[in-house]
């Protein structure tokens, strides 16, 4: 579809706004001759190349994960099937499960916030650009070193690992070392990541934007943030202390050494439990940004959302134990853990109530983000109520470990975070490339995947409480079970035909002739529309000031209670009506007119912009290196010939050196 | 591309096929409930009461469902874009209705809980006759004098290997079972659950919910059958390759049958022990103690 | 509904923050702090709910319990130690602020120097229990103390080769009243280390 | 979570970070708030003195005498531990007169440990855990090393 014709589509927006928006001329004074090609990419400081890069990576493993999810699901489609025996059936289950986690979910939200974090905020790049690259690198090289298990034995004690089946008695394969190095390096790139974004949503705000003022995926990127940096170092313990188990003889989960497995549950849960949200905020995130555009109307009730947010961060932490009822923790701590789940359904409802308020009496347009918004919603209440009934001990007794639990987490995880996720890719796309998705093709994909979605994972409801366990690669046929676990493979399938749709649609944007993308295609309000679509390496030419949570909605949305301070204080000769475009302005805006304030920021940190120009990192392949060399010393522990050990761990710690000392020579030059 | 006005339709012909699945989906788990709706449970009290509860979360839950994703549905329909239409008012929230539906939320959910909380000891809990489960006394062994008050009770250490429950029940003499448990009727039968090797979970579904078997770790959990049958469930924690195949059954059979049952059973195991232990002579005998430590247990 | 309120947005669109109000590598130093005290409270609840194990009648008759084979007053002189090196760190940094390069350089070095200090006698230490028969292998406590310790261990290793590295600059005069935020994080870091030790000292070997 | 707009007023270690880092030089203030030497000796010797009160506390007569009035020794132990700790997170590491941000870090980070450890102290007190000989299982160890020389871990021995 052409820009003409989404246009002429809009016929009702105001043309004002959706003509190329006010845009200072781009300068690069004293940057650096940058390597272009695919030095220029894994070399890469800026935000949106890594961004791009963290999508296309997790992509891919979210298409390896997807087979492998077909894989399982060919094989439960009958009763006594017998594609596959039970060690490659547990294999396929720890590595869907761990790829959908540790490698798409939580880094595909990293690379939706390195893209969109410096942008929404209107900053030049994130706080430690050459940090961001790091932990780009460990996440890729955390994903390697674990898909290499494949040609070895891959791991078999399911994506939690459960001690004492991952402990060497059991499992002496190196699957679970390589799932172990996987926690490890994914984690510490979560955790480098983290800061990063914590570091850059406290500090690299622009004049005037609150936390009362910033965009509310940016608040979900910051809790996000939050719960990894303080939920990532259990997990981190927990499984250095399974290393340790396996290979230098302790037994901190071996009961026979005087360990105890529950530790292993416990850690294990105090990290997942606050990892589920950590997967779903920034998706909540994606459709508060998507939901108001398309219903041109604000977010109802910002603070609610947002504070919601903060509350599931802080209750996120108390819940662990409820992944446990059934280990026997005592009526107190079953009550506790439960009061405390029970609980945290009600900031999800609030958000839930919330998005309906926003659509309420508004002009909904239905575009593919739309769709995988609502369809986000539609689905997310199904995850949160099967969820209340979980989070209920002895409900729970009788559905944890069955498919009920698997329909829940896919309701939550596939129909809430991935289906927040095509909302967003459809919503950014433009953007991030400058051409549209094919609106055609975004609708074949939403619709199958809706029907192919609920096909697969509804029916598991009935699967489960009729009483078909989880993770069990076989079945009697005597057990009633047959039906719908051939519905929900044919389900399985037909997701896997939409998310084919989707690879179509990607190829077919790449291939089609580059047109000219408006800034705001989509009329949206927040800061990173109002730069070109794809933007350029620093971003903005000034630092905007921001005026009120929608900066490029303020003609709609004039300030509440008039005038400003900051208007007064840093553009004391603009008003909001200069600001805002007449309604009759059809062409795009010349360099004049400049959008006031910009022009007045500009001025404003005229003494900070002329020395070193916008200040953008140097690219450096040092971060790549040292994951590099992390990833070498993996191998050496991963490996069982001495020889190879030596040589990976030497020249591991070789690169891993040379990249630190490298790095801090550049830093201090 | 399509004119505006047929997107229109087919939008609403999309909102009304996506209204009618999740009505769908929404009566669906009511009818399909086999376990939690044990009506072949043989009236065990713990898979009973979860029944009840789940019924009463399921039917307090089912409203909300349909009220929200119904209001959802509505206001896709109503607040489609229309040509022609002005710009939708900037509503930014309403701070009553916020609070409002914040505190029926939380309402709801304390009731919830309290319900929860109201039926959890009765569900996990033995009721009496399994109360002092450290003293109890096997309804099998006859010879013993007290029956504890409040009816008879068992108790059974269940103990998950991989891939099979082994079941060690008290008494004098050895008296174990694999695979299927044998238990009279009209008793409370405890559980002390646990594993000899990784973690497996003892559930079946139409008498009582999972209880998990952690090495190192006793869990319990008890139940009751009133009619004879026999009742089957899977092991439901990934325990290793064989997982799916780690099949545990209950017997229920009347006392009198069990009591039949449990002699021939302690007999056997007798017999056998004493063939082993004759076998173990011969074998000793002839090969020397060296060889021979290596059937030392 | 139609009521517009503006009084529900209690996050009120304040004054703004500007790019300068607080240093990113500080606010990422004590994030990576509040991460680092979620880690070691994991380790320090590992060894908590062990601890019972290591206090059985059979341990305590064969004198094999932690209290019989830590040797407290040792473990004071070490801890001690790190807190001379938590004042030299503050006194390095203090003259860095005033630009006393000399004075600066000499406490860093003397810092590092104490934690030098300190990794030796957790080498003693450990070879110390060794000899009493406690490794990672064969015992809770020996398996719980020495992941503690010796990831504290290692906190201590880092920190010392980070000081060290900060001395050349130092000497140069690259730290001065106008920038000393290298120092500073290191500091940071370094202080964080001796209060992780005040925390192990007193629940591994004082409780 | 966020801990607020004033942060910015509360920074007075202004370090401009994004510019460059000299940009913060000629303020009077900020060098105004840095404690003296003589102030960290101080602390120094506060903390020296809360260390040894610990041993001592720790050892025979003190420990007795807390037995005696049903103390337990943890109490005082902790007591003490917190305030060095509070001390130099307060005056060494700059929390008092540095952004609150920082502190709600620290706060946030303790808060979730201390919560871990008294929740796991709880919830392991209540599993019923089966006993374990540690000197059975020592002995055991050093035979096998004995015979076999393998590690220790081989699980799987029931009862």
């Amino acid at each position: 579809m052409s820009t003409a014709e989404y246009r002429a589509q809009e016929g009702t927006i105001d043309p004002g706004r959706i003509a190329e928006r006010a845009r200072p001329q781009i300068v690069e004074r004293g940057l650096r001759a940058r390597p272009g090609g695919w030095l220029g990419w894994i070399t890469s400081t800026d935000h949106k190349k890594i961004g791009v890069m963290y999508l296309i990576a997790t992509f891919m493993f979210f298409v390896v994960g997807g087979v492998e999810a077909l894989m399982m699901r060919l094989q439960l489609g009958a009763a006594q099937n017998t594609i596959m025996d039970g060690q490659t059936y547990n294999a396929l289950v720890s590595l869907h499960g761990t790829t959908m986690v540790f490698l798409f979910v939580v880094p595909v939200l990293a690379g939706f916030g390195n893209y969109l974090v410096p942008l929404m905020i209107g900053a030049r790049d994130m706080a430690f650009p050459r940090l961001n690259a790091l932990s780009l690198w460990l996440f890729v090289f955390g994903g390697i070193v674990f898909y290499t298990s494949l040609f070895f034995t891959p791991p078999e004690a399911g994506w939690t690992s459960y001690a004492p089946l991952s402990d060497d008695a059991f499992l002496p394969t190196g699957g679970i070392d390589a799932w172990i190095f996987l926690v490890h390096l994914t984690g510490l790139s979560s955790l480098i990541g983290a800061i990063n974004f914590v570091a850059t949503i406290h500090n690299m705000r622009p004049k005037g934007m609150g936390f009362g003022r910033m965009p509310l995926f940016v608040w979900t990127i910051l809790i996000y943030a939050y719960l990894l940096i303080l939920a990532l170092p259990a997990i981190a313990a927990a499984v250095t202390m399974l290393l340790t188990d396996r290979h230098f003889g302790t037994g901190f989960f071996d009961p026979t050494a005087g360990g105890d497995p529950l530790l292993w549950q416990h850690l294990f849960w105090f990290f997942g439990h606050p990892e589920v949200y950590i997967l779903i905020l920034p998706a909540m995130g994606i459709v508060s940004e998507v939901l108001p555009v398309f219903s041109r109307k604000p977010i109802f009730g910002y603070s609610f959302i947002a504070y919601s947010g903060v509350a599931i961060g802080f209750l996120s932490f108390t819940v662990w134990a409820h992944h446990m009822f059934a280990t026997g923790l005592g009526d107190f701590a079953n009550g506790a853990f439960a009061t405390g789940s029970f609980l945290i359904g009600v900031p999800t409802g609030v958000k839930i109530f919330n998005w309906i308020g926003t659509m309420w009496g508004g002009s909904l347009r239905f575009k593919t983000a739309m769709l995988f918004a609502v369809g986000f919603i539609a689905m997310f209440i199904i995850g949160g109520i099967s969820g209340v009934s979980l989070a209920s001990p002895p409900v729970d007794f009788q559905q944890t470990d069955t498919y009920y639990v698997v329909a829940h987490i896919h309701y939550v995880l596939f129909g809430g975070a991935i289906m927040g996720m095509f909302a967003g890719m459809y919503y950014w796309w433009p953007k991030m490339f400058g051409r549209f998705l094919d609106e055609g093709l975004g609708k074949v994909h939403f619709w199958l995947t809706m029907v192919g979605f609920n096909l697969a994972f509804f029916p598991m409801h009935w699967l489960g409480t009729e009483g078909m366990p989880r993770r069990i690669y076989t079945y009697f046929p005597d057990m009633g079970w047959n039906f719908w676990n051939m519905m929900s493979s044919v389900g399985a399938y037909i997701l896997g035909i939409s998310v084919m749709v989707l690879v179509g649609n990607m190829i077919y944007a790449y291939r089609r002739p580059r047109e000219e993308m408006p800034d705001n295609p989509w009329d949206a309000a927040t800061l990173e529309w109002a730069t070109t679509s794809p933007p350029p390496a620093h971003n903005f030419d000034a630092v905007p000031v921001v005026y009120s949570r929608y900066p490029l909605w303020e003609d709609r949305h004039p300030v509440e209670g008039g005038q400003p301070a900051v208007i007064a204080a840093a553009a004391p000769h603009t008003s909001i009506d200069e600001r805002s475009h007449p309604a009759d302005t059809q062409v795009a805006v010349g360099e004049g007119e400049s959008n006031a304030h910009l022009a007045t920021v500009e001025a404003d940190h005229g003494e900070h912009e002329a020395g070193h120009a916008f200040h953008l990192p140097a690219p450096t392949i040092f971060p790549m290196i040292l994951a590099f060399g992390l990833l070498l010393i993996a191998f050496a522990l991963l490996f069982s010939p001495p020889i190879l050990k030596v040589t990976f761990l030497i020249t591991g710690v070789i690169y891993f050196v040379v990249a630190i000392y490298g790095w801090v020579k550049q830093i201090s030059e | 591309m399509a004119s505006p006005c047929q997107i229109d339709r087919r939008h609403l012909a999309a909102l009304l096929a996506l209204g009618a699945l999740l009505g769908l989906l929404a009566a669906a788990p009511a009818a399909f409930a086999d376990i939690l709706t044990p009506e072949d449970g043989g009236g065990s009290p713990p898979a009973e009461r979860t029944d009840v509860l789940y019924e009463i979360t399921l039917w307090m839950a089912l409203p909300i469902f349909l009220l929200v994703e119904g209001v959802l549905i509505y206001s896709l329909v109503k607040h489609r874009f229309r040509r022609g239409a002005p710009e939708p008012a900037q509503v930014r929230g309403n701070t009553r209705l916020e609070i409002g539906w914040t505190v029926g939320a939380a309402a709801i959910l304390v009731v919830l809980t309290v319900i929860t909380l109201a039926f959890l000891p009765g569900i996990r809990d033995p009721e009496a006759g399994g109360a002092q489960r450290a003293g109890a006394v096997a309804v099998a062994a006859t010879d013993q004098p007290d029956v504890p008050p409040g009816g008879p009770s068992l108790n059974v250490r269940v103990v998950g290997q991989q891939y099979i429950w082994r079941y060690d029940y008290p008494g004098p003499g050895r008296l174990f079972a694999y695979h299927r448990m044998v238990v009279p009727t009209d008793t409370t039968i405890t559980l002390d659950i646990t594993s000899q090797d990784v973690q497996h979970s003892f559930w079946i579904p139409e008498l009582f919910g999972k209880a998990d078997a952690v090495p190192g770790h006793i869990n319990d959990m008890w139940f009751k059958v009133t009619e004879e049958g026999v009742y089957r469930g899977n092991c439901a924690e990934l325990c290793g390759e064989n997982h799916a195949q780690m099949i545990g059954e209950v017997e229920a059979m009347s006392p009198d049958r069990y009591r039949a049952w449990a002699d021939r059973q302690r007999s056997d195991i007798r017999t056998a022990a004493r063939a082993l232990a004759d076998q173990r002579r011969r074998m000793q005998a002839q090969q020397g103690a060296g060889e021979g430590s290596l059937l030392r247990q | 509904m139609a009521v517009v309120t503006q009084s529900a947005d209690a996050l009120t669109d304040r004054a703004p923050t500007g790019l300068e109000s607080l240093d990113v590598r500080k606010l990422g130093m004590w994030a990576f702090l509040g991460s680092e005290c979620v880690f070691f409270g994991s380790l320090i609840s590992m060894y908590f709910v062990n601890r019972p194990l290591m206090f059985s009648p059979a341990l305590e008759a064969a004198h094999l319990t932690p209290k019989t084979i830590l040797n407290i007053p040792f473990t004071g002189v070490l801890a001690f130690i790190l807190l001379c090196s938590s004042l030299t760190m503050v006194l390095a940094l203090n003259a860095m602020q005033q630009s006393r390069r000399r004075a600066g350089s000499f406490w860093l070095l003397a810092t590092a120097f104490l934690g030098m200090l300190f990794l030796g006698g957790q080498a003693i230490e450990f070879i110390e229990i060794a000899h009493e028969g406690i490794t990672l292998q064969n015992s809770v406590f020996g398996q719980s103390f020495l992941l503690l310790t010796g990831f504290h261990g290692t906190h201590v290793f880092v920190g010392i080769i980070w000081l060290l590295s900060c001395i050349p600059r130092a000497l140069r005069g690259g730290f001065h009243a106008g920038n000393y935020i290298g120092p500073e994080i290191c500091g940071l870091y370094w202080h964080f280390v001796d209060v992780v030790w005040v925390v192990i000292f007193t629940i591994i070997y004082l409780i | 979570m966020a801990p607020g707009g004033n942060m910015a007023q509360r920074d007075t270690h202004s370090n401009p970070g994004v510019g460059g880092p000299l940009g913060g030089h000629g303020d009077n203030v900020e060098h105004a708030s840095h404690p003296t030497a003589r102030f960290y000796v101080l602390i120094f010797f506060i903390l020296l003195a809360v260390t040894i009160a610990e041993v001592f506390v720790a050892q025979e007569p003190f420990l007795g005498i807390f037995e005696g009035i049903g103390v337990p020794i943890a109490v005082p132990l902790l007591i003490l531990a917190a305030v060095k700790f509070l001390m130099i997170a307060a005056f060494y590491m700059h929390l008092k007169q540095d952004s609150r941000a920082f502190s709600a870090f620290l706060i946030a980070g303790l808060i979730l440990a201390m919560g871990m450890l008294f929740t796991f102290g709880g919830l392991f007190t209540a599993h019923s855990r089966e006993p374990f000989d540690q000197i059975a299982w020592r002995e055991q160890l050093a035979q096998n090393a004995g015979t076999t020389g393998t590690s220790a871990t081989t699980g799987g021995g029931g009862h």
